[in-house]
């Protein structure tokens, strides 16, 4: 790409302007932001609020995003691809120092806790790489999930081998042997042995066939019922947002759009800019 | 050029840090020449020559790990082929020894080989299975027991022939220069025919694969007598540069010595020392060169590729195996050739002293500390940590020394102190690589 | 034709030498396999931890001795071990803390703990040295012999002796105690599982709330235990001398990598084929044969397949050949 | 040069394979030294030593310490201890830099020959002779038939050799031929192999506190052999220690002469705290003393000068001088008077540097050593 | 264009692909889909020689390529993407697509020696294409980046760009969608049609999103426990009882939570 190129009169017609061309285009990050300000949910149970970080000494890749979640509900954060998603997860989940901002959890401030510290406050996390133990058998992921918990544990497996059968089966196996929909199941299944108290998923539903992919937010949604709070990542977006409470729009870091997901699922430029039509 | 969309976005593009490697060659020079005033120019020429070796022996190692991670500790084993090399090149031929046996023990060693080819043709032609597997151990023990029996006679023959000053074969009395491309020849020979068999192996597997390879090579140089007197060593083989003593007694290099004020010993020592350092050098900064070339090219992209991710190199058209065994050949022709090259400055052969500790981990620890994936940190690392493993040694004994003076001449502790000095090489080694790996952990110059 | 005194022949310089040095490489290799298992990368200060932990146990055996304690028909050595183990395990703590952590935090490339650990090695060697010296130490006491080979041919009648001396058989029983509570705890236990759960996947361990310090700190406290048991029982057999602990360490890599790095099912087996392949191969077979078949079928040759100059060759070769049949070893081993 | 303060480097492998035995090594040669300082020194000067590590095995390490106490002012070099890092030291440093060498203990037949400029020595017994000397001895005591174990360096190699040549010549057989590497884990399987030779009498070439000593403790633990032959390396102090009465059917070699030297260099040693039986340490006191009565006799410092006296010294004729008597060489040589230097190993110098050597035949008691006879 | 006649894959005991026969015609978009597990990413590997068969037989134009190694394969003109991203991960991204296509000069190590102007003219025309490919998937600001830095989806993306790289005779696309953007997914859909009408690239596509395969599949397989479940058009497929039960489900359940 030259000066003079403009991505979005390219014939390959690029139409999702905002990653390759800030400030062009036809989304604007500081316009949003400016018309609809991410709003302060200082009371949210959980609550990323003006986050700025980046990975090492290089720049920032969240440039002050907002992101909140309420006591059982779920928020739902979509975006294009190296907006900064899993970043911001990261980041709310401490794997990652931020320059600026905060992370509260029922009101508590949590910015320096460390990971274990937050697993050990209820929040419970799924990556969206190197989501699983490779080289332990499925039914040791999941007993490693529950890891904290000194409870009997027997049950909560129970529970997920129903939600996954097919795990239930290849629970000698290898977690490393599996297919790729099967490993996103082995991880969305550790994460659930936790029984947090806040669920992060970044894209369980990548490479789930489309009926686990239901079953999962069906599941989904019931946990939330339980008073579990859900923040995930999601780019079925469309199915995604229509059992969130609240959906976030991420661009380069920062929030784009924010509204209820029926409200995002409604606006036009959302639908044509990040969900594809 | 691109220009990049977002000044927030972009990451500074990464380049090799120019300055940091001139400063640390500089600081490397600068450790020579104190070294050189303190310790006399003798010393530090030694030391120089040997670096130079040891450049050479990290350079082939990078190669092999930097560019495209392949895990060999086989070092020793492919330097100890490199000094055979020298002694089969450069020493006079033992017509009594090949007359007693010599073609005997040829013959056998082509027995030997045939099984070899005939085990792999075998292989190749029968299907997998429990027949395969006894036709093999058949041939296979049937070849070895009948090249033994050839070889074996002519073995005792030869060795028999003069025993201790000779007792082998001898060389093809060739220029002793030439020994060095054949250093690197026999070692990529050997390294060819590792590769198609261990190659397949994975990182450690491969490391302690090699590793033994080194160890039976090095155990056949010692037991072999025919081959290079084994554990009796060849000394005095012939050197490419004029010997000291004759300089001393010709009067016009006296001469001019003394006209630069030098006394003749002084002269003669130094001015050998320096013809040694011309060789080496030429010889490092060719390979430097096209190491340099080769990293810098599609080819040093393909292997970084294949280091990376083989899986995906393959998918992507890339020969693994080839590449990686291409790779295995030139890095351990290196090896090679500076083993030729140390053994002809050390003027014998003495198979006893190849250890893996030294000429294998140490040759690691030179690329890892000057940073591996860079040929300038490979060449710097062996450069620093050779000098480094001399030094250290000097030094721990002065530091001892100086404590001892402190203490009472008879008391035990300042007994127990000398005999303890010579373990301050151990720790003080120790804890530099410690501190430079702790303040550059990917090596001195990293690869980028 | 003497069939039993073919047997004892063989057992007695061929099954239970090779037996009692499989297993005290198989000891040592216990712990090299779970640095690499746990921790992820060769440990090349493996032979001198076991050095250090049996000079703190002879010094501490000493001042035993010195107090005149001992230990009835075993070693007072056994008695002071418990305190050598703890010397050592303060020690790799140490080390860890000092080293390793750093490259932990940075997220290092294995190698770079690899080079790493020779410079562990090399201080470590020094620690040794200034401690106990350089020379050859002798600390065995109590009985040496379980069977003495003149007894047993007093006893039997037989004209070849049987000996089992009171180390070796400690060796196996302790090497096979060992694998078997490494292989259940790790298999079976919590922390165990939490430990192999870090060394898959370090990040998704924190995720899971598992303290990657602890893991760190128990693995080293058990490699500590393996090394130090290792390297007692070495030296009640043989002698300690801190040049050969450094020599050891070959073998017992080859001894971890030919089982399957990682696995300690695989360094006990590892332990056992490197020493059968070397006793056996380059074993003269005459004598047995000679007991084993008619007087005049005895043959005239010593009916050596390799001689024992190149012991350590086959050893490596049958390492080799394993290996293109098992690219990572016997049992499955890991590989970075 | 032949002004410079008399100063001797002690080129040895502290570190590396051989380092158990160094210490001692050094310690000897130091007791000389300052047994020469005591005294009062020689060219009216006080006699200085510098240690320096060879290494044993790294002939580059050993070459650059060998520069680096040539660049500290030695003038002589005792050592170095394994034959390859001494012809690396002696081509390298020594013979361009006209310094004489003295080895207390390389043994191998190739340095004979070595271009040496006639600036090298040794004190430790060439191996080709005590093979012979072995084998006079076995045959004497009617063996006719024993396995034998060398240790795999040019030392062990020789001594075999050797050994064999002269007892077949005699008619005996070596029933089998096990080379051990020093320093091993464990010899199961080199004494399974000596077994099953059916010879009831081993041979070890090999050192005490290495792999001889381990191979000797396996063989008596199986039960395999209860009697031994020691050359030099094998017969020491501290095997006895190691092994009790199990050596109380063996038998051995080392050199020394008739003279009470190696006796009186025990006691000097013991005083000093050292172990004087151990190996090669009679031959280090005896280089470094060498050393420094030719110093005195050249009245010279430059190698070529004290190494041309250096036969004279050790050999007859002249009033002989065992260890202890150092201040009385130096007595008789400054009154011009011969001297023929016996020392800890009745040195004997023969063409090429070498060290003739007579031998002692010992017999192991229980928990000690009895010397038989001399040859 | 493929054709795989009776393939078994097996796992020590486990079949992940049990007797699967299947064609994939010469210039078609063939979408491959089936439940988790079904063995489609095995099947995938055997075709493309990552894995050996258990038995069967695999032929592409009539050609028997069973077990021929992957780069062999490649060029052969077969490309393929990883369902789990399998990216040179110290490399920067556009060095990650400059060194795909093959033959080139500068991989032979004399003409890297001898030979600089050449690979100079060679290096300058692939830097143009990777850039044409990395702005294409958006993601030309990361071109200088380590790919290993990627977000998960960016690595998809470049998966995708890889074989974008070459001229290729047939692609296998295994979950490029995974992760990746919905409205770039769409066009990565168009790109994928314009490749198979322009240049006559032939496609196997495994997705799970039934939009993006019946918008330019045609025909769908289906896979279910290692056999072939189903063949025919997407709407066929879509109405498909058996499909619909093993595969698609009816849709979320619950959709709204109360
Ligand atoms: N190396 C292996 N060892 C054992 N089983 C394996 C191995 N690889 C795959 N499997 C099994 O084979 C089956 C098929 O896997 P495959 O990856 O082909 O599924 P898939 O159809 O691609 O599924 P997905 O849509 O989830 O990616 C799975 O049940 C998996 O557990
Ligand atoms: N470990 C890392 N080091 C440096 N940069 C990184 C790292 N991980 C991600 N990035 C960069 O940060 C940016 C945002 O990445 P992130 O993973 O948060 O994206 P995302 O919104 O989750 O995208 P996707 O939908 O593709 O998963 C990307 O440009 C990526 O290149
Ligand atoms: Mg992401
Ligand atoms: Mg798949």
């Amino acid at each position: 790409m030259t000066d003079t190129h403009d991505p979005l009169h390219d014939d390959r017609g690029n139409n999702d302007a905002s990653i390759v061309k800030p400030g062009g285009g036809g989304l604007h990050v500081a316009d949003n932001s400016g018309t609809r300000p991410a709003p302060r949910l200082t009371d949210a149970f959980l609550v990323g609020e003006g986050m700025v970080g980046g990975y090492g000494r290089g720049p920032s890749i969240l440039n002050g995003c907002t992101i909140a979640a309420e006591k059982g509900q779920i928020a739902v954060i979509v975006g294009p691809n190296g907006a900064g998603k899993s970043t911001a997860m990261k980041a709310v989940f401490g794997m990652l120092d931020l320059r600026q901002g905060s992370v509260r959890l029922n009101g508590e401030d949590i910015t320096r806790l460390s990971p274990q510290a937050r697993v050990a406050k209820g929040m419970a996390f799924v990556p969206q790489v190197r989501n699983i133990f490779a080289s332990m058998t499925v039914e040791e992921n999941l007993e490693m999930g529950a890891f904290l918990r000194r409870d009997d544990i027997r049950g909560t497996i129970e529970q997920i081998y129903d939600l996954f059968p097919i795990l239930k089966a290849k629970r000698r196996q290898p977690a490393g042997e599996l297919s790729g929909g099967q490993r996103q199941q082995v991880a969305v299944g550790r994460a659930l042995m936790t029984q947090p108290s806040v669920l992060m998923l970044d894209e369980p539903t990548a490479g789930v066939s489309p009926i686990v992919m239901d079953e999962l937010f069906d599941r989904i949604i019931e946990v939330a019922r339980q008073g579990i709070t859900i923040l995930m990542v999601e780019q079925n977006a469309r199915q995604a947002l229509e059992i969130a409470d609240r959906g976030y729009v991420l661009v380069q870091g920062g929030n784009a759009f924010t509204g209820t997901g029926k409200e995002l699922l409604a606006d036009p430029q959302v639908r044509k800019s990040f969900l594809g039509g | 050029m691109t220009t990049l969309p977002d000044a927030t976005l972009a990451k500074p593009i990464a380049r090799p840090d120019h300055l940091r490697a001139v400063l640390l060659y500089a600081g490397m020079a600068a450790l020579i020449a104190v070294t050189g005033a303190a310790m006399g120019w003798n010393y530090a020429l030694t030391v120089v020559n040997m670096g130079l070796i040891s450049a050479i022996m990290a350079l082939g190692v990078n190669l092999q790990w930097g560019f495209a991670g392949l895990f060999n500790v086989g070092v020793m084993g492919f330097v100890a082929l490199g000094g055979l090399a020298t002694v089969l090149v450069a020493t006079p031929p033992q017509p009594e020894a090949w007359s007693a046996g010599g073609l005997r023990v040829i013959a056998g060693l082509a027995l030997g080989a045939l099984t070899v080819v005939a085990l792999v043709v075998l292989r190749g032609r029968m299907t997998a299975g429990r027949g395969r597997a006894l036709a093999l151990v058949v041939v296979g023990v049937l070849g070895f027991l009948a090249a033994r029996w050839v070889l074996d006679p002519g073995v005792l023959a030869v060795e028999a022939v003069n025993p201790s000053v000779s007792g082998n074969l001898g060389g093809l009395g060739l220029p002793v220069l030439l020994a060095w491309p054949a250093g690197g020849l026999l070692a990529a020979g050997a390294a060819w025919i590792i590769g198609k068999t261990a190659l397949g192996l994975r990182s450690d597997y491969l490391a302690i694969a090699t590793l033994g390879i080194a160890e039976i090579i090095l155990a056949v140089m010692k037991n072999e007598d025919w081959l290079a007197r084994g554990v009796k060593n060849v000394v005095g083989l012939p050197a490419p540069v004029p010997q000291e003593i004759a300089l001393q007694t010709d009067p016009a290099f006296v001469a001019r010595a003394a006209s630069l004020g030098l006394s003749a010993v002084d002269a003669s020592t130094l001015w050998v020392k320096v013809l040694y350092l011309g060789l080496f050098a030429v010889v490092l900064a060719g390979l430097l060169l096209l190491a340099q070339l080769a990293l810098k090219s599609p080819w040093g992209r393909m292997m970084r590729a294949i280091r990376d991710n083989e899986v995906a190199a393959e998918a992507m058209g890339k020969d693994v195996t080839a590449r990686h065994l291409q790779i295995f050949v030139l890095g351990s022709a290196l090896c090679g050739i500076a083993g030729a090259m140390m053994v002809t400055l050390d003027g014998q052969l003495t198979p006893g002293s190849y250890q893996p500790l030294r000429y294998t981990f140490l040759i690691w620890v030179m690329v890892i500390v000057g940073g591996s994936g860079n040929n300038w940190g490979a060449v710097l690392g062996g450069f620093l940590i050779w000098w480094l493993w001399v030094i250290v040694e000097p030094v721990g004994n002065a530091l001892f020394g100086a404590l001892a003076t402190v203490l009472p001449p008879d008391s035990p502790i300042a007994s127990h102190l000398q005999d303890a000095s010579a373990h301050m090489r151990l720790l003080t080694m120790g804890l530099v690589l410690l501190l430079m790996l702790r303040f550059s952990p990917r090596g001195l110059i990293p690869e980028r | 034709m003497d069939l039993l005194n073919a047997l004892v022949t063989f057992l007695n310089f061929v099954f239970i030498p090779a037996a009692a040095y499989g297993a005290q490489l198989a000891l040592g290799a216990l712990g090299a396999t779970l640095v690499y298992g746990i921790l992820r990368f060769s440990n090349f200060a493996h032979g001198e931890t076991m050095a250090f932990g049996t000079a703190a146990t002879i010094l501490l055996t000493f001042g035993l001795q010195a107090l005149g304690v001992t230990f009835g028909p075993l070693p007072t050595a056994l008695l002071a071990l418990p305190l050598g183990i703890a010397a050592t395990a303060l020690l790799v703590l140490g080390t860890d803390r000092a080293v390793y952590r750093f490259y932990r935090v940075k997220r290092a490339a294995p190698v770079i703990y690899v080079v790493a650990s020779l410079g562990v090695m090399f201080i470590m060697s020094a620690i040794t040295r200034f401690l106990v010296g350089v020379e050859d130490i002798q600390f065995t006491d109590g009985a040496r012999f379980v069977i003495n080979a003149r007894d047993f041919r007093d006893w039997s009648g037989l004209e070849e002796g049987l000996a089992l001396r009171s180390t070796q058989l400690i060796t196996l029983v302790v090497a096979a105690l060992a694998v078997a509570a490494l292989f259940w705890f790790l298999n079976r236990t919590r922390t165990g599982k939490s430990m192999r759960a870090f060394s898959d996947n370090e990040d998704l361990a924190l995720l899971s709330g598992i303290n990657p310090d602890r893991v760190v700190a128990v693995t080293w406290i058990i490699v500590a235990a393996l090394t130090t048991t290792a390297g007692v029982l070495y030296g009640l057999d043989k002698s300690f001398k801190a040049f050969t602990y450094f020599q050891l360490l070959l073998p017992i890599f080859a001894a971890a990598v030919v089982g399957g790095l990682g696995n300690p099912l695989g360094a006990i087996a590892g332990g056992f084929v490197i020493a059968f392949s070397e006793v056996m191969v380059t074993y003269a077979w005459k004598q047995v044969v000679a007991y084993a078949v008619p007087g005049d079928w005895v043959p005239a040759g010593l009916l050596q397949l390799m001689t024992t100059e190149y012991k350590f060759a086959v050893s490596f070769a049958i390492l080799i050949i394993v290996l293109l049949f098992k690219p990572t070893g016997l049992f499955k081993g890991q590989s970075v | 040069q032949d002004a410079a303060a008399p100063k001797i480097g002690i080129l040895l492998g502290f570190t590396g394979p051989l380092e158990s035995i160094m210490p001692n090594m050094a310690t000897a040669a130091e007791i000389a030294i300052a047994e020469v300082n005591a005294a009062g020194g020689i060219l009216g000067q006080q006699v200085a030593s510098e240690r320096a590590d060879s290494t044993c095995v790294d002939s580059a390490a050993a070459t650059a310490a060998a520069e680096g106490l040539v660049n500290g002012g030695v003038n002589a070099i005792m050592g170095a201890d394994c034959s390859g890092v001494t012809g690396a030291v002696l081509a390298n440093v020594a013979v361009p830099n006209g310094i004489g060498m003295i080895s207390p203990s390389a043994t191998s037949p190739g340095l004979s020959t070595a271009e040496d400029n006639g600036l090298f020595f040794r004190t430790a017994p060439s191996d080709s002779r005590q093979g012979e000397i072995l084998a006079q001895v076995l045959t004497e005591r009617g063996t006719t038939d024993v396995a034998l174990t060398y240790t795999n360096n040019d030392y062990g190699k020789g001594l075999s050799d050797s050994f064999t040549q002269a007892f077949q010549a005699q008619g005996g057989t070596v029933s089998i031929t096990v080379p051990h590497e020093d320093g091993k884990a464990d010899y199961s399987a080199e004494v399974g192999s000596l077994a099953a030779s059916g010879s009831d009498v081993l041979l070890v070439a090999g050192y005490t506190d290495q792999g001889g000593r381990g191979i000797v403790q396996n063989a008596l633990d199986t039960g395999a052999f209860e009697t031994f032959v020691f050359p030099d390396g094998m017969v020491g102090q501290d095997i006895v220690d190691a092994l009790g009465d199990g050596l109380s059917s063996s038998f051995g070699t080392l050199p020394g002469s008739d003279s009470p030297g190696a006796t009186r260099f025990q006691e000097i040693a013991a005083a000093q705290d050292l172990d004087g039986t151990s190996v090669y340490t009679g031959e280090s006191y005896d280089a470094a003393a060498l050393m420094m009565l030719a110093m005195a006799a050249a009245g010279s410092t430059a190698g070529a000068d004290w190494t041309a006296q250096v036969e004279a010294i050790a050999n007859a004729p002249g009033e002989q001088i065992l260890p202890g008597e150092l201040g009385r060489a130096l007595e008789l040589i400054a009154a011009g008077t011969d001297i023929d230097y016996v020392g800890a190993t009745a040195v004997e110098m023969i063409g090429g540097g070498d060290s003739a050597g007579n031998f002692r035949e010992v017999e192991f008691g229980t928990g000690s050593i009895e010397t038989v006879r001399f040859r | 264009m493929i054709e795989v006649h009776d393939l078994h894959k097996h796992f020590g005991g486990f079949h992940a692909v049990d007797g699967a026969s299947l064609r994939i015609r010469k210039g078609s978009i063939t979408g491959l889909i089936g439940p988790n597990g079904a063995g489609k990413t095995t099947l995938f590997n055997v075709i493309a020689g990552r894995l050996p068969p258990t038995s069967g037989r695999v032929t592409m134009a009539g050609e028997d390529i069973t077990g021929l190694p992957p780069h062999a394969l490649f060029h052969k003109g077969l490309l393929r993407t990883f369902q789990i991203a399998h990216e040179f991960s110290s490399m920067t991204v556009r060095e990650n697509l400059m060194m795909v296509p093959a033959a080139q000069a500068g991989e032979s190590l004399w003409n890297a020696w001898f030979a600089r102007g050449r690979i100079r003219q060679e290096e300058a025309a692939l830097r143009r294409k990777a850039d044409e490919v990395l702005d294409f998937l958006t993601i030309a600001h990361v071109a200088d980046e380590r790919a290993g830095n990627l977000s998960g989806g960016q690595k998809k993306l470049l998966e995708l760009g890889r074989t974008m790289m070459v001229d290729a005779r047939i692609v296998f696309l295994d979950e490029v969608g995974a992760g990746v953007n919905r409205t770039l997914l769409n066009t990565i859909a168009d790109a994928i049609v314009r490749l198979n009408r322009e240049r006559g690239y032939t496609f196997c596509v495994i997705e799970h999103d039934m939009d993006f395969i019946s918008r330019i599949c045609d025909p769908v397989i289906v896979m279910a426990q290692g056999k072939v479940l189903a063949e025919g058009s997407a709407q066929e497929i879509l109405r498909n009882e058996a499909v619909i039960e093993a595969y698609l489900g009816t849709g979320l359940k619950n959709k709204v939570p109360a």
